[in-house]
């Protein structure tokens, strides 16, 4: 799958869960898109992962 | 009366400082943490980025130690499209539904697109979010804006980065008569009186950045601001004098000894 | 370091505020001493009239119950020998040989004569007077009177009472930057952004009156002039950002999610 | 004499200081011309007033 | 070379002058037959009306008279559907299919109403129409009005009729920049400099209306307006000097006499 | 009636042209010629130089030959006496008393010392000049030398060679106002709405050196001024229209059909 | 019917051909909207007007 | 002598005339301060000048 813009390969099964524990130090301040929509937070340990899904987590950083 | 002070309070919430802090171009957390308590800011912005598992993070945890509010922005997004899933995920990390919204036409000018501007604020509103969009000085545009539900409008002085200060001061005397809302001038602001005279113009607050964060002395100009938007805005309400084409005598003329 | 805040001094007398009070136009001795109070000032000018027997009087008593320094001046001289005798009866009244020198040069303008001030100026400093001359914005001029041993040099925004703030702002900064004697921007200042501004130029104080006493609200008028006048003068040390013709982003572009 | 450009007559020897205390609730700042010239306070008492001479009493005014 | 005359052209049309008249507010027939001539222009507008059976008309008789070229404007339009209809009704009139488009948003401010504008102006361009938009001076539209089809932008320099002159050059000059069709500038114009300094942001053209029509003398004033846009398109090809902050001898220092 | 042209007079001498060329910065005899040409110009300064044996001279030939008047000027001058020879120098040269009195006060602004330049007026009015004083924009000196009898009065509208424009329009404004003597703008012009500007605000004539012959096209930008000095004089006679703060209708409300 | 604002009668079967040429002095720089929608000249003879009718007979004013 | 600045030396008895001869093609736009004082056209032939004088030779030069 592709994550913040590089590819990137999950185990078989693998949860936003997983990939946000995986990627981030906490979860706090963090968000989820899948394919241009937004995973709320409560759906993070029930939503798998496909090879085809385009991730975005994000995260606040200084700007505006 | 209208010349008494009052608070200053969007979508409800009464904002302790009239300076929206944007936190880009900060060199370090300490120098933002420094910048807050100087400036007395009580709301301050943040981009939506991808996380970097490298970095440490750690602004909003700054912000939140100073009990300073989160206004993530949607700075980057050239559509409303973008527009409305940025601000959704904001809403989904930061829980707030507040969002400076930002829809730019461009990136050598960073000038907001009004159409695509005003299609996000719609959805955005519909959506239940408190919106504070960044916009031209466009009377019309901003009075559209605040029919659509934006909470407060956010019109800018200059384009963002420049500190060329309020090129069209006419403009945003207008828009400060004509909207209910409260207006926040944004962008363009380059030193404090750009910010008082903001203020006298009508304006309920000002929002700056760059002329603080990349400012020689970033904590130093944070106080100049402060106290350049107090000032102002006790200027307004003050009622100043007329404008005249010659000189009144601010000595008596009667009594002058014959010497 | 040139950045590091520093004491206000004239002729050797550090001043605690950069803002200088006008007396004029006050309309009551109560007015003044909430004015007074709420600029922080600590130098107010006043004026030498005939005695009123019927009047009151009180001014001096104001100034010297609120430890308020007092700044004879010259006003309604247009002559070098009225304004060196008017000088001298103020040094005589209020045992002070400090003095706001104005030798102006028509009724309508009320703007300063050149030739009188420069006389009147020499005259003064050399009998010992401490002379703060009120002149026009020519930056020569200005450097001749600090030459002549000015001790302070005070330029015009814009004709006394007019409130147009400052007219050329181009004048002003190369006062500042050619004088080494402090600069006190007197005269045109119509609201709070027009003093910041003058301290963003590279003035050292600000001198108001009109703008203080008839404004609507006085007191609150002052403290908005404290201020700003503060506000320019953090802003100048804290050194402000670049004027750019395009825009610079203040969110950064890297990062920047694809949605 | 002239006193603040008003005529005004006194009583023959009458010194500057009697002009002042009849001229003034007080002589705290207060200056005086006499024929354009200064009198330093010191010398009201021993300075005597002529009929042809013009007198300014000045003092303080809200100004400037 | 860019620094050689060019000629006007809009759609493919050249044009005598690059002076464009407005004649609203224009006093009688014979006046506008004196403006037309001292304006020396070839294009001038007029608004869409009913038919008074009472009135002579006769304003499309002195236009085709003096070979003057029929602009019909849209002003009074609200929405898209109203300018549309108009310009669509203009065309079987007038027999052309030119259209200076107004949609404006306010009877207060005219400005325009970006969004209806856009609209209106996607809709004339699909169906053949010539399109001059009256727009704001906001850079990002008028480059939305170009990709649209339209045939030149008019971005205005202060509301109608208000003679405040161009109150942000710095939008002008990044609009005249940054489009590819003539930029015309509209309103706001008070006095003959107002349309030089148009010129010499990079504009192509200047209409003018109210600051000839309502002057007190017309057709003196349309001579100057003529004149006008001749010096400051002509400034801006012959190559401006720099500007600089301190002064530059205009005589040479070599061979001063020691007198 | 005041609103007709009247002929530019000075010291009884009426000149074809209100644009006085200054010569400074010429590149060759054969681009001054093209540009007096271009310009219409009937008086162009000089200045009073050491002869140099190798040089062509021919300056004052080229001025001859085209008809226009010689104007000597002082500059270079830092006090009365060395004006007041280079002046009896240049008469005796070229056969004129008119002199263009310069006496500056430093060599980094190039700005008018007011005292010496007084002075330097009122011997050189005794001794039967035609003095043209330039000045800075201070009102009271300006009557001053008219006082002195001077011919003419030139005030500076930005330091010489900035091209920084008419800093101060309400100085320039208030001496035309106050002048019975021909106000003739000189210095800081940078481009052709400048001029324009300087006539509508009271000018009788304007002088321009290096906007022109450090122009990239100098006849050209000569043309440019020739027109906008005649475009702000004529558009001075027609009577602008006043500002308004609100936009007023230049198409009529009456008659608009209900689409 | 009613024509540029204001409530009309015409002979039954009048056209807009009739109704131009009893409003107007020359169908010369003229146009005609009828319920919103314009009526090409070339059309003006062959439409019937009807007593519904909303007609509006515009031409060029001093504008802009 | 001092001529425009620089030493020069000139054959005894020598005037003004002879100076501006030899200095100038043309005495046409001329000028001679002779010792910070004017020495008029007409006085030129009958003006003698002595090794101390100090003399400035000026015409046009662009300016201004």
């Amino acid at each position: 799958m592709v994550v913040n813009g590089a590819p990137r390969t999950l185990a078989p099964g693998a949860t936003v869960s997983d990939l946000v524990s995986l990627w981030c130090p906490s979860p706090d301040g963090i968000a989820v898109a899948r394919n241009r929509e937004v995973v709320p937070r409560s759906e993070w340990p029930s939503t798998p992962l496909s090879p085809r899904d385009v991730v975005e987590i994000v995260t606040a950083a200084a700007g505006g | 009366m209208a010349d008494d002070p009052t608070d200053f309070v969007i979508a409800g919430k009464t904002l302790r400082s009239r300076l929206v802090l944007g936190t880009g171009g900060i060199s370090s957390t300490e120098v933002l943490g420094a910048v807050i308590e100087a400036s007395g800011s009580s709301l301050a912005t943040v981009a939506v980025r991808r996380v970097d598992p490298a970095a440490s993070g750690g602004i909003l945890e700054v912000l939140r130690t100073h009990g300073v509010g989160v206004l993530p922005n949607t700075a980057g997004c050239y559509t409303a499209t973008e527009a409305v899933l940025t601000a959704k995920l904001a809403r989904e990390a930061f829980d707030t539904d507040w969002v400076k919204l930002e829809v730019i036409g461009d990136e050598d000018t960073l000038l907001p697109d009004a159409v695509e501007l005003l299609d996000a604020a719609e959805q955005l509103c519909d959506q239940g979010f408190v919106v504070l969009p960044y916009t031209n000085d466009d009377p019309v545009l901003a009075r559209r804006l605040e029919q659509a539900g934006c909470a407060a409008v956010m019109p800018l002085g200059a384009p963002i980065g420049t500190g060329l200060g309020i090129r069209n001061p006419h403009n945003i005397a207008l828009i400060a008569q004509r909207c209910s809302v409260p207006v926040v001038l944004d962008a363009g602001i380059g030193t404090a009186s750009d910010a008082a005279l903001a203020m006298e113009l009508g304006c309920a607050g000002v929002m700056v950045a760059t002329a603080i964060t990349r400012a020689r002395q970033p904590a130093r100009m944070a106080g100049a601001f402060r106290h350049a938007v107090d000032a102002g805005y006790q200027a307004r309400l003050a009622g100043r004098i007329p404008r005249r084409y010659l000189a009144q005598a601010s000595s008596p003329v009667e009594g002058t000894p014959d010497l």
